[in-house]
This record gives structure tokens, C-alpha cells and sequence, in this order.
């Protein structure tokens, strides 16, 4: 499987392609975890996101290694944002190509299990409107 | 060996990253050095899983001093 | 649950948005289908997709009404192409907004599991490189 | 009756559509006039469902000459 790990400050792009290889992919699969509105029942206007990056990483490739010898894929792409993270923006992608739909939906669904489980990455803070804007 | 705080770790101890020599020391060994440096991490040691050189340990583990050493709080990515 | 449903011979846009609500939405979950470039170990250049037009609406709409009911989601967008549709290109797509991520990924992949059993769209025919040129 | 056919089962019947006046008959007397009708759709009959005006009926169901009655081949749509 071709694996593709982007640990970025940059706001994650609409349409991430998961290497797709034309005429071998018969799935596509695409997850985005997005910043909500609120935490803790408070009203946010962002999130701060810290890593241990060679280990989130390392940890990512482990995990993808270990679930895509159950849930054989082609391709997949991670891309985890860290920073700062505005509501409505997507602190997380993930997309996989397979042949088949359920190996990718597997692997997706898994994938982010173990992300939450396992990959050093922490929200560090919420950050109110004020906050966000003196940032 | 380099000591790596993450997280509210970093308020527990005021600080990200520590230089100690330690020699060699076991899981337990090193919980009592960090603790009696920074007793405000006794608290959360039932939850802190600990790193090695970027990979987590089982719980046999020994730590020297040319290690990176990390104290990974429960994660929260995604 | 907001539904959107297209069954159209258009080819399925790149990115279409599964009516995201800014602040609302943690989960954004997305699958397309494939046109693979062999069918019963032939290749082929494309499929031609047949339906039975209301039935087949219908029956997604009745789909997601179900599923929804156990898997709390705010939106799901679902675009199934019909006629020819060339290898690498998508004959489905669904896109499934919800606050949480479980419910969104289970949504995509039961919704596809029960368009695969009930709703009433067919591979017609599969068209080799010189009958996908003639069309 | 309308009567709508999809897939394979236009080759059987030679069409996608037939009009016919059968009156008030159960799934088995529906059966009974197509196949009689159109002798190829006899090896189909396990394995396609009946739906009445867009809607896949029970067991028990009755249609009538008002009725738009499909035959659903196993599809294979996504």
C-alpha cells in the first residue's frame, strides 16, 4: 500500500487525492474530522493542536501497516493539521483507494479509531473569537 | 537521556523538555526520579503511557541516558 | 436529516458538498464507486448503468430514513450515475455529514451494503475501448 | 397493468414495457400470465422481486390494471 503522512500547519486542501490509480480503484474512501462550534458545551471559535511529530508519524505508518494486512488497500493519505484550527475546518483527512469498498471503509473506519487511541497528537486549548482574532 | 513533556504535562512540570542522567533505569525507576523533580506528576502517572526513542514500551522496559524519553498524556488527535 | 438525491448521466463533480454546516458538523465522510477496468477478468472501458427512475430514488430515500434513525447524521448527498460511465470514473458517490464520526462512517458503508441488495439500478453491459468510442 | 422490465429481463421479453388487462390477480397469477406470455422469464422467477407503483410489495400482495408493476432483477447498482 502507498502511504502518504502530511503533518501540517497549512489548512488541509478540499480534495486531497489518495493516489488513485486509474482502472485499478474500484473505492474511494474519505473521512474529514472537522473543528466543532463548541466543547465542553462552551461556545469555541478554534482549536490548538500539539504533536510529538516524528512519533505521530511513525505511529500513523504502524497503524496503517498493521490494518491494511486485514483490509488489503491500495493507497492511502493522512493528512493531520496541527496549530490552530479554526471551527468548520478540518483538522484531520484521510482518504483510501482499494479495489474493494469494504477494505476501504474498514481501513477508514479503523484508521481513525487508532488515530485517537494511539498517534501523540492532543488539542491543546479552545480558543474563543478574541482569542482566535489576537492569534 | 531526553525527557519530553506533552500536553497539560507541559503545565505539570513548566517546562517541554528536560536533559537528566539517569543511567539505566527501569519504568518504575524513572517515575520516581520525575516524580520527586516534579511531584505535580504523580497525578497523572495511571494514565501517561511512556515512549522510547519514538516508539511506545512494553512494560519491561529500560530507559538509558542516550534515550529520548517521552510521557504521552491520553491523545486527543482527530 | 437533509437528503439530496441525483441520479443523473453527468459525470459525479470532484468534491460535491454534503450541505456542511459551518460549526455543526465534526464528521464529513465521503465514498465514491469506481468503474474498474475489468469485469469477470475482461477489460473493459466503461459500464452502462440502467435504473428505475422513481423506484430508485425512492428506495435510497427510504434507505437513509432507516439508517439514520440509528445513526444520528445531518446530511447525506447521494449522486448515482446512470448510462455509460468510463473506467476511473465514479458511478456513486455519497457524501454524509453528522456531529460524530461513528455515525456518519457507518451511515456511508450500511447505505451501500442496501444499495447493493434494493435499489433498482443495473450494470447493463460492459463496453470494450472500441464500442466505448463508437458510443 | 403496466408492466416494466429491467435488465436481462428485456433480452428474455424482447421489451422494457407491456400494457396488459389481467384484472385483479395475486404474485403466482401475475406469474402465470407472463410466463405464458414470455416463456424465458421462467428461469428468473426465483430470483426477481416484484414491485407495485415503485415499491417492493409482501407476499400477500394483489395487484390490480391501475397498477405499474416492475420485475427487479438482482441489481447491481454503485
Amino acid at each position: 500500500m502507498k502511504i502518504e503522512i502530511q503533518i501540517t500547519t497549512d489548512a488541509i486542501a478540499e480534495n486531497a487525492q489518495a493516489g488513485v490509480q486509474h482502472g485499478e480503484v474500484g473505492a474511494w474512501a474519505e473521512f474529514r474530522g472537522l473543528v466543532r462550534g463548541e466543547e465542553d458545551g462552551q461556545p469555541i471559535a478554534a482549536l490548538e493542536y500539539e504533536a510529538y511529530l516524528p512519533m505521530a508519524e511513525r505511529e500513523m505508518r504502524r497503524i496503517l501497516g498493521e490494518l491494511s494486512a486485514r483490509h488489503p488497500c491500495l493507497a492511502a493519505t493522512i493528512i493531520h493539521r496541527i496549530g490552530v484550527v479554526p471551527v468548520g475546518e478540518a483538522a484531520i483527512y484521510i482518504g483510501v483507494a482499494a479495489r474493494h469498498r469494504a477494505a476501504a471503509l474498514a481501513l477508514v473506519a479503523e484508521f481513525m479509531d487508532r488515530l485517537k487511541q494511539d498517534v501523540p497528537i492532543w488539542k491543546r486549548r479552545a480558543l474563543t473569537a478574541a482569542e482566535l482574532k489576537a492569534n | 537521556m531526553k525527557i519530553l513533556f506533552f500536553a497539560h504535562l507541559r503545565d505539570a512540570t513548566g517546562c517541554a523538555e528536560v536533559e537528566r542522567t539517569f543511567g539505566v533505569v527501569d519504568a518504575a525507576g524513572l517515575w520516581q526520579k520525575l516524580i520527586s523533580e516534579f511531584p505535580a506528576l504523580e497525578k497523572s502517572r495511571a494514565s501517561v503511557r511512556l515512549a522510547r526513542n519514538g516508539e511506545y514500551v512494553d512494560p519491561g522496559a529500560q530507559f538509558s541516558d542516550a534515550d529520548e524519553v517521552a510521557l504521552i498524556p491520553p491523545v486527543s488527535g482527530g
